[in-house]
């Protein structure tokens, strides 16, 4: 029984393992086949772990064995696992994806390091995910940072290095304010576990009033540099829509979400929820959300730059995660989950999709892609599904988590927040509906294209009809996914 | 009033406030890095300072181990130590792209940098509202 | 059994109904067949009715048929019914034989003959129905039907006249339909035997529902306030179907009044209302039909005024409460003769269409000279008319007389000398119109025609009706006590209508319209010009009730209106607009990535002032636009939607492209700017600082907080 | 067995992907399409009469969403209607797209709409109507743009905001009826239960918003624009969709909105009925009003369009069985004038190319079975007595005046008055102008088009004449829901 507690810990150490094998492995094919087996491996054990929770709850793992929690504890719940491995599974369509893309976008030798960051980055990722350390967390926080900037600047192109740079500054910012967020807690509570610093915190808070505030404080905002909440959120498009396309897949749909996940553990798992409610910070990041969704999707309404149309779509999403954090109540975090995973699905497919009319037609702007349906059929109609979701059409996630933020808003009777909520859910119909029309409609859209004239190869489809049809099932499945995370949170 | 007897604190906060402002408000790249390490290194000492326990000696163990009594809370200088690399590591990636620019652009400033427009050809059409 | 009386009823409504579609079919191929169906039909129809008298005489006969039209059909037959079915057959056969010949120069023959059997069946529908819906359903279908007569030459003149008509009739009809519903809403039974005993209980409403109810009807009866239809739509519809739009039709909304006021159990302020309106149709029609020259439009004022004396009839019925049965008959007997009389002119007003083409007085001077035949039938059907004794019009004008000497007793005296000297005047005024057409007709000297017109009327489809209405006008003018009889009036002949008094009063009124014609029309209205004399007819000139008050106060009602429902109808699209343009502006500054934050400011400065003067220009055409629009060219609505955002869009290229412009020169002097002034801040920067300004914020708060 | 309740939903849908995949020509992909709608129908008289159950639940994802098929009265009567008036417009477009282009992509998504107004109509609860609500918009989208110019995808786009704005109002309402009531199933008679004072403003805001959301789709004015514009479809996607499928699922909507969710009671309570009531009068004034303006004829029977479904909801508004069956009953003689009246302007426009009114002088010596049949609809839906427009009239405006408002029958009849305006002027073009000179001869359009206008005509005048058997079946519901 004990192996299957330590099943988290060696995911991790897999994929560490193998970025560190990489360098020694000479031709590129082998490099990728390295780099897959290993994120396919641990997506297994990730599915071990979520049966393992399913059926005997969640878990914790204190690194060397001893029971005293003196070395680096993991909390593996059930958000924990079905986050692990959802994100896994995005991973490894992503990096298939990108077996065939990869090579036309970045130069020869340059492929090596791209993989090398991929399983960094994904080791990375679980570690946020499963710490219950917030220094660890920081560690892996800062490896995220790092290894994410690498992906953006593999493609060595003048904006793509100004696009790194930028973000890399402001990301060293964020876990500037991060660890002095930590350096705080620490100053008050003694310890960097959260849970003891929950207990810690809910014995004396009175005397910290003001402290805990500032660290609260500093944790959001440092945070929400790096998952681009709104006001903090410009690195975003020019990172996302200069990267290549594959990194630009992950960073848009993967990378962001730890960092918003790992706020919900600080918010509510180290402070707790009515103590987190007393402080209006709360309100702060519900307003920043609904911003965030209506600037989102407003700015991308502009866009002639496709990437830069997905990179601000997803600014938008993310404002409808932090509205859910922002709802203060434990379903709204639920909800704020639910969305991560069903934005994660689409989003990669949108931009894959988006990588591939790029390659094909060898223009970034949406003006050059009328007729494309009629074109290449099936991409655009993968990316045309995952449009509905975003615009919010029944049984696609998108409305599905919609309708729970609406039901969560009159629960807690606020009812304008319904309005930003279709309103954004509106203005993403204006963005993607003109691009999917002009693919398929209009005469003078389709004089002379040929049917099936830009055939796209089926390898590089099927991660993305993988993407798709994962997304209707999260649609579909979205109750008992909803049952399986919601009592962990409260 | 707190800030008289708990220096470091105090110290460290405005060590805090001048590393961000040299990282915001310099164009220069090679000053923005400097500003971020003097901003970490506040943080270390900011940590560091809420180990420190008056009359003794750092937790280092020269020839003998004296006790636990004898030596500061050490927890918090292992956490500055991994800071330390972490710092090290951003300055290093910093400091390589900034080479990697003024290779091309032969400037450090990043404002004369922006200003020019990049090579790939689909960026100039995209900052005019066409 | 089928041909029992009570199926009889529903049976002549049905024959010509079906037959008028037989005849279109047989018509399609040869003419004097399908004439020769339709007159078989009419006959048939004509003997069914005959037949019926003795049904009619002794009981009054019911027919229900259930189903049909949601409420199902209520049919009903007594005298006054029975004597409305006889008239409208026996004309509309005369009408049929006279259109035989009179419409052989004319085209789409088989259209019209349909729609002449289709508003035959119709108006005997309405004189048959006993259900206020069913009354209503045949009333509106002889409108549409006559409609598509009166609109049978397909000119514009035909057009202008065939649109007031059915413009008025539907109004009519729909305000009639308002007073149906509050009826059934109120009494929730539309049976006209159940009726009255109904409307006791239901409080004062019931003036408003017979007032609703008899505009329906009153725009048919041409009542005064809603007779301006009459004289536009008699002179371009074909002769015969003039003649049974005056003689029938007027009837159909005559009887609607009577029942109307048969269901309102003749209550007193009513009737005085239908009086008050009578007496100016009647005042007013003799007037004008003084100074017209068109004899159709003489005719149709006539009719108007004849009207008046039947509805002065039914009004007082109601005034006169016990003793109306005399009142009663002398307006059945009044409609009667009115009918046979207007007949007769409008078939001589058609011989004369059909041979000139004209109907003014001042072309068709002199036509009939020497037409001995012509000239008498036409001279009993002024004398008729004007009520010289020994004509049916004399007749029943006394009876009416009479009748105002019995209510003396009953009204007060001064109202009833009133009516007196209106019954007078109008009587004189229309003894002088019809002196005036008879002299233009017959008397005036007219060389061109001389020569033609040497021989009397040729055709004998024409001369024939009007002789046997001549014969029956002067029949019935001698002996009026036997049309009384057969009508069920018991003591008929005791009437002693021929008494010395009032001989010499029906003299009286002759001698005073000659006296009108003498010096008014012939000083006043004939115009001696080069060669000959000229009629002229100087109520044009006249406040028109129609031209003056109807059409402005609708239209400017229809502009307004319309004005804010387009204003309802596009204003989604216009805030759309407002909205999409206002984002576009915001986020225009937010993509000046590259430029430095000076560069921006004063790019933004450079773009505020150019868009103050796009403002002022645009402001100066968006104006005038609107200036176009206010003048109420609607029709232009597209074009100046269009060009508003034709405008709108140009004004955003010139704005993008004077940016542009501005850029370049700009861009030449700031860029000598810049090499002095180093100071700038970069996009990185830029955000930054709007980060450390957040996060100042943030502090801020907490520490307030 | 259950299953086959399904069938007239899911027959259509596996009819065009069937169409969609094989390259069938003309003659063999009519001859499919035709069977096929027919076989539809006799689906739907099977299950109506022999099947015995009669709801099914086919997905239920989670409490909220879940896709419940139900046969009611209301729903049989609208399924009944578009089912049949689908054979004939059937017939009449493999007449009218003899020579369009495009014509397999057309029939696909036209037999996919039947399946969704059918769903529409059998939908059991508020979620499966939204959901169909939802694709009968993207199934009609590119109906309307079948034409592919520029001014198509404008219209297009208009069409699609206007929609999916409605659709999001809906939502929004949904949502807050939900919160209250845990469920969303139809049940006669609403199913809020006591409405306590303090939830009132929040029951009136959620009508508003579902009223305001399905009214889109029902022409209600403010949102009316897209009606208009979206004339420029082919005809038979103008006749079905703008006079039949997608105003009539609108109206049909706001039926089980306003009788099964909110219930009469309550929307009395709540005083919603007045609020509506205002919106609606203006519907009808406008739609008359900018009808008389429009030169152009099909522009002109979108207004009436627009008028007439003024009408429609007037008699939904007023909370009274005879209005109720008024409303119904002018629900389906609206539908069977206004398909007759889109046909034949649509045979004129196939045969002589002229859509303008004063183009068409004297058309009706050269086409007279085509204008006959346009005059004699348009004469009934006038509302002159022995026609059917006039018993619907009849009915609407008896229970309008129980309720005692002297309004509601006058803006009636003014508005009879206008759609006279705007209609005989049409028929005395037609008939009594004498043709231009130098104009073409023209002859009666293909079979396939003249036939079904002339059953329609006949049915419309049969109506008129005898609307009884109709009526009962109208007032059986009209008692269950008030």
């Amino acid at each position: 029984m004990k192996l299957i507690t330590s099943l988290p810990l060696i995911e991790i150490l897999i994929l560490f393992i193998s970025a560190f094998l990489m360098p020694f492995v000479r031709k590129n094919k082998n490099i990728k086949i390295v780099s897959v087996t290993a994120l396919t491996f641990s997506f297994i054990l990730s599915v071990v772990i979520v049966i393992n929770v399913l059926q005997n709850g969640a878990f914790y793992f204190n690194t060397g064995y001893i029971d005293t929690i003196l070395g680096i504890q993991l909390y593996i719940g059930p958000v924990e696992s079905l986050l692990n491995s959802l994100f896994l599974f995005v991973i490894i369509l992503v990096a298939c994806f990108s077996f065939f893309t990869i090579d036309s976008e970045i130069r020869e030798n340059r492929i090596k390091l791209f993989y090398i960051m991929v399983n960094l980055l994904s080791a990375s990722i679980l570690g946020v995910i499963f710490t219950n350390d917030i220094f660890n967390g920081y560690v892996f926080i800062e490896v995220a940072a790092l290894t994410s900037c690498g992906i953006v600047v593999v493609k060595e192109t003048q904006d793509n290095i100004k696009a790194a740079l930028k973000y890399l500054i402001m990301s060293t910012i964020g876990s500037g304010l991060i660890l002095m967020g930590i350096a705080f807690i620490y100053s008050f509570t003694g310890h960097l576990n959260i849970d003891l610093i929950h207990q810690a915190i809910l014995e004396d808070y009175t005397q910290y009033q003001k402290a805990l505030l500032i660290t609260i404080a500093l944790f959001t905002s440092g945070l929400g540099v790096k998952s681009a909440m709104f006001p903090l959120h410009t690195w975003l498009p020019d990172a996302h829509s200069t990267a290549p396309t594959a990194s630009s897949a992950l960073l848009s749909a993967i990378v962001l979400k730890p960092f918003a996940f790992f706020l919900i553990k600080i918010m509510y798992r180290m402070i707790g929820f009515d103590l987190v409610n007393q402080f209006n910070i709360i309100t702060i990041i519900l307003t920043l959300g609904c911003c965030g969704m209506l600037f989102g999707s407003l700015a991308a309404i502009f866009q002639k730059n496709i990437k830069r149309l997905i990179a601000y779509s997803s600014i938008a999403q993310m404002g409808y995660i932090f509205f859910g954090i922002g709802l203060g109540s434990p379903f709204g975090a639920a909800i704020a989950v639910y969305h991560m995973i069903g934005h994660a699905v689409t989003k990669s497919a949108l931009f894959m999709c988006s990588g591939l009319m790029i390659e094909k037609t060898g223009y970034k702007t949406i003006d050059n892609y009328k007729g494309l349906g009629h074109e290449m059929p099936i991409t655009f109609a993968l990316f045309t599904l995952g449009a509905f979701s975003m615009i919010g059409i029944p049984i696609f996630p998108g409305f599905i988590s919609k309708w729970y933020l609406s039901i969560e808003c009159i629960h807690l009777n606020q009812l304008l927040l319904i309005f930003v909520v279709l309103a954004s859910s509106l203005l993403n119909a204006v963005y993607y509906f003109p691009i999917i029309i002009n693919g398929f409609f209009g005469i003078e859209n389709l004089k002379n294209k040929e049917y099936h004239s830009k055939k796209v190869e089926t390898q590089k489809l099927l991660p993305i009809a993988a993407l798709i049809l994962a997304m209707v099932l999260l649609g579909a499945f979205s109750k008992n996914i909803l049952d399986f995370i919601s009592p962990e949170l409260h | 009033m707190a800030l008289f007897h708990n220096y470091y604190d105090s110290a460290s906060i405005v060590l805090f406030g001048i590393g961000l402002a040299t990282l915001m408000l310099n164009k220069n790249l090679i000053k923005k890095i400097i500003g971020m390490n003097i901003m970490d290194t506040s943080v270390f000492l900011f940590l560091v300072s809420k180990g420190y326990i008056a009359g003794r000696n750092a937790p280092i163990i020269t020839d003998r181990y004296e006790g636990v009594t004898a030596y500061v809370n050490p927890i918090p200088s292992a956490l500055i130590l991994t800071g330390i690399v972490v710092a090290v590591s951003v300055t290093a990636f910093l400091l390589a792209l900034t080479i990697k620019l003024y290779e091309t652009y032969g400037t450090v400033d990043l404002e004369e940098i922006l200003k020019v427009k990049g090579d790939d050809h689909e960026v100039n059409n995209q900052s005019s509202l066409d | 059994m089928i041909l029992s009386a009570e199926n009889l009823l529903f049976l002549i409504i049905l024959i010509p109904a079906i037959s008028a579609f037989i005849g279109l079919y047989i018509g399609m191929n040869s003419e004097p067949a399908r004439n020769a169906f339709y007159t078989g039909t009419i006959i048939i129809v004509f003997a069914l009715v005959c037949f019926l008298y003795p049904y009619a005489k002794s009981s009054s006969l019911h027919y229900h048929m259930a189903g049909i039209m949601g409420t199902g059909l209520y049919l009903k037959l007594d005298m006054l019914r029975y004597v409305m079915i006889f008239l409208t057959s026996f004309l509309w056969l005369l009408a049929h034989i006279f259109s035989t010949h009179y419409l052989l120069k004319y085209k789409h023959r088989n259209r019209y003959y349909m729609f002449f059997i289709l508003t035959f069946s119709s108006t005997l529908g309405v004189f048959l129905s006993e259900h206020i819906l069913n009354l209503f359903t045949f009333f509106e279908l002889m409108t549409v039907t006559s409609y598509f007569l009166v609109i049978h030459d397909e000119d514009e003149f035909t057009h202008k006249a065939g649109y007031i008509y059915i413009a008025m009739s539907i109004a009519g009809g729909l305000i009639q339909l308002m007073g149906i519903f509050l009826l059934y809403n109120y009494t929730s039974t539309l049976l006209i035997n159940q009726l009255p005993l109904e409307i006791e209980n239901i409080g004062n409403i019931k003036y408003l529902i017979a007032i609703l109810i008899m505009i329906g009807f009153g725009v048919k009866a041409c009542m005064f306030p809603l007779h301006i239809w009459l004289p536009k739509v008699y002179p371009p519809v074909p002769s015969p179907a003039t003649a049974l739009f005056s003689a029938v039709l007027t009837k159909t909304g005559v009887f609607g009044v009577f029942v109307t006021l048969q269901l309102m159990n003749f209550d007193r302020a009513l009737s005085a209302i239908v009086l008050f309106i009578a007496l100016i149709n009647m005042f007013l029609g003799g007037l004008l039909a003084i100074h017209h020259r068109n004899i159709k439009k003489v005719f149709a004022y006539s009719s108007m005024s004849q009207l008046g004396y039947i509805l002065l009839g039914i009004g007082l019925i109601g005034l006169l409460k016990d003793h109306s049965r005399h009142i009663y008959f002398a307006s059945v007997f009044h409609m009667i003769n009115h009918g046979l009389l207007k007949t007769l002119l409008f078939f001589g007003s058609g011989v004369v269409f059909m041979e000139l083409q004209k109907l003014s007085l001042n072309e068709i001077k002199g036509f009939g000279k020497n037409m001995p035949f012509f000239k008498f039938t036409l001279a009993v059907g002024f004398m008729g008319t004007a009520g010289i004794p020994g004509f049916n019009g004399f007749a029943s004008k006394t009876m009416l007389h009479h009748a105002l000497y019995e209510g003396t007793g009953i009204l007060n005296g001064p109202f009833v000398t009133f009516i007196e000297v209106i019954f007078f005047i109008s009587s004189a005024f229309t003894a002088a119109y019809l002196i005036k057409i008879y002299s233009a007709l017959f008397c005036e000297e007219n060389r061109a025609y001389n020569s033609i017109y040497k021989k009397d009327v040729t055709n004998k489809y024409a001369i024939a009706p009007m002789l046997l209405l001549s014969g029956m006008i002067i029949l019935i003018g001698i002996n009026p006590g036997f049309l009384l009889t057969i009508l069920g009036f018991s003591d008929a002949y005791n009437l002693h209508l021929f008494t010395l008094k009032n001989i010499e009063n029906a003299l009286v009124i002759a001698a005073c319209g000659y006296g009108i014609y003498h010096f008014y029309i012939m000083k006043r209205l004939r115009v001696k010009t080069s060669s000959d004399y000229e009629y002229i007819n100087p109520t044009y000139e006249w406040f028109d009730l129609e031209k003056n008050l109807y059409v402005p106060v609708l239209f400017f009602l229809f502009k307004v209106i319309s004005f804010i429902l387009y204003a309802f109808d596009n204003i989604l699209v216009f805030i759309a607009g407002k909205l999409s343009s206002f984002a576009k502006y915001l986020f225009s500054i937010e993509f000046y990535r590259d430029i430095s934050y000076y560069n921006r400011l004063i790019n933004l400065y450079f773009k505020m002032k150019t868009r103050r003067l796009n403002q002022k220009e645009r402001t100066r055409n968006l104006f005038q636009n609107s200036r176009n629009n206010i003048e109420g060219l609607l029709n232009k609505k597209e074009e100046n939607t269009r060009n508003l955002i034709q405008n709108s869009r140009e004004n955003i290229e010139s704005l993008i492209q004077n940016e542009f412009k501005v850029n370049e020169d700009q861009k030449i002097n700031l860029k000598r700017k810049i090499q002095d002034l180093s100071f700038s801040l970069s996009s990185i920067t830029y955000s930054i600082i709007v980060f450390a300004f957040i996060l100042a914020v943030l502090m801020v708060s907490m520490l307030i907080i | 067995m259950q299953y086959l309740l399904l069938a007239p939903i899911l027959f259509p849908f596996i009819l065009s992907i069937v169409l969609l995949f094989n390259k069938w020509e003309e003659k063999i992909r009519n001859r499919w399409v035709l069977c096929g709608i027919i076989i539809n129908f006799l689906l739907l008289i099977h299950n109506v009469f022999i099947l015995k159950e009669n709801r099914i639940h086919v997905l239920k994802l989670n409490e909220f969403i879940d896709i419940y098929i139900k046969m009611d009265t209301a729903g049989i009567v609208f399924c009944f209607l578009v089912s049949f008036l689908w054979i004939l417009t059937s017939f009449y477009s493999i007449g009218y797209m003899h020579d369009e282009r495009k014509q397999t992509r057309f029939f696909i998504f036209f037999t996919a709409t039947l399946g969704v107004t059918n769903g529409i109509a059998l939908s059991g609860n508020l979620i499966t109507l939204y959901l169909f609500y939802e694709l009968l918009t993207l199934f009609t989208f590119p109906l309307v743009i079948h034409a592919g110019n520029e001014t198509a995808l404008k219209a297009g786009y208009k069409y699609l905001i206007y929609s999916f704005g409605g659709a999001a109002l809906s939502l929004f309402g949904m949502f807050m009826i939900f919160s209250k009531t845990q469920s969303l199933d139809f049940i006669p008679g609403g199913i809020i239960q006591p409405v306590f004072t303090k939830e009132l403003s929040y029951y009136f805001m959620a009508y508003v918003l579902t009223f305001c959301g399905f009214g889109v789709k029902a022409g209600l004015v403010p949102f009316h624009s897209w009606l208009p514009s979206a004339m420029v479809a082919p005809t038979p996607v103008s006749a079905l969709l703008h006079a039949v499928a997608v105003v009539k699922s609108g109206i049909f909507s706001l039926i089980r909105m306003s009788y099964f969710i909110f219930g009469p009671t309550v929307i009395m309570l709540i005083k919603g009925n007045d609020f509506a009531l205002v919106f609606i009068l203006i519907t009808i004034l406008t739609g008359s009003f900018l009808a008389i303006h429009q030169k152009n004829l099909k522009k002109r029977l979108a207004y009436s369009t627009i008028s007439q479904l003024g009408y429609i909801m007037l008699g939904l508004v007023v909370f009274n069985p005879d209005s109720f069956a008024g409303g119904m009953l002018h629900m389906i003689f609206h539908a069977f004038i206004k398909i007759t009246l889109f046909f034949c302007v649509g045979a004129i426009m196939h045969i002589t190319g002229k859509t303008e009114i004063q183009e068409i002088q004297g058309l009706g010596k050269q086409l007279p079975i085509l204008m006959w049949c346009f005059s004699l609809s348009a004469i009934s839906l006038v509302g002159i007595p022995p026609t059917n427009g006039f018993v619907s009239k009849w009915f609407l405006a008896i229970g309008s005046l129980q309720t005692g408002s002297f309004v509601i029958p006058i803006v009636l009849l003014l508005s009879a008055l206008l759609t006279a305006g705007y209609l005989l002027p049409i028929i005395t073009t037609a008939f009594f102008k004498p043709i231009p000179a130098g104009e073409s001869v023209y002859t009666e359009p293909s079979p396939f088009m003249l036939i079904p206008i002339i059953i329609l005509t006949g049915i419309v005048l049969l109506t008129g004449l005898f609307p009884n058997p109709i009526i009962n079946i109208l007032d059986t519901i009209a008692i269950s829901v008030i």
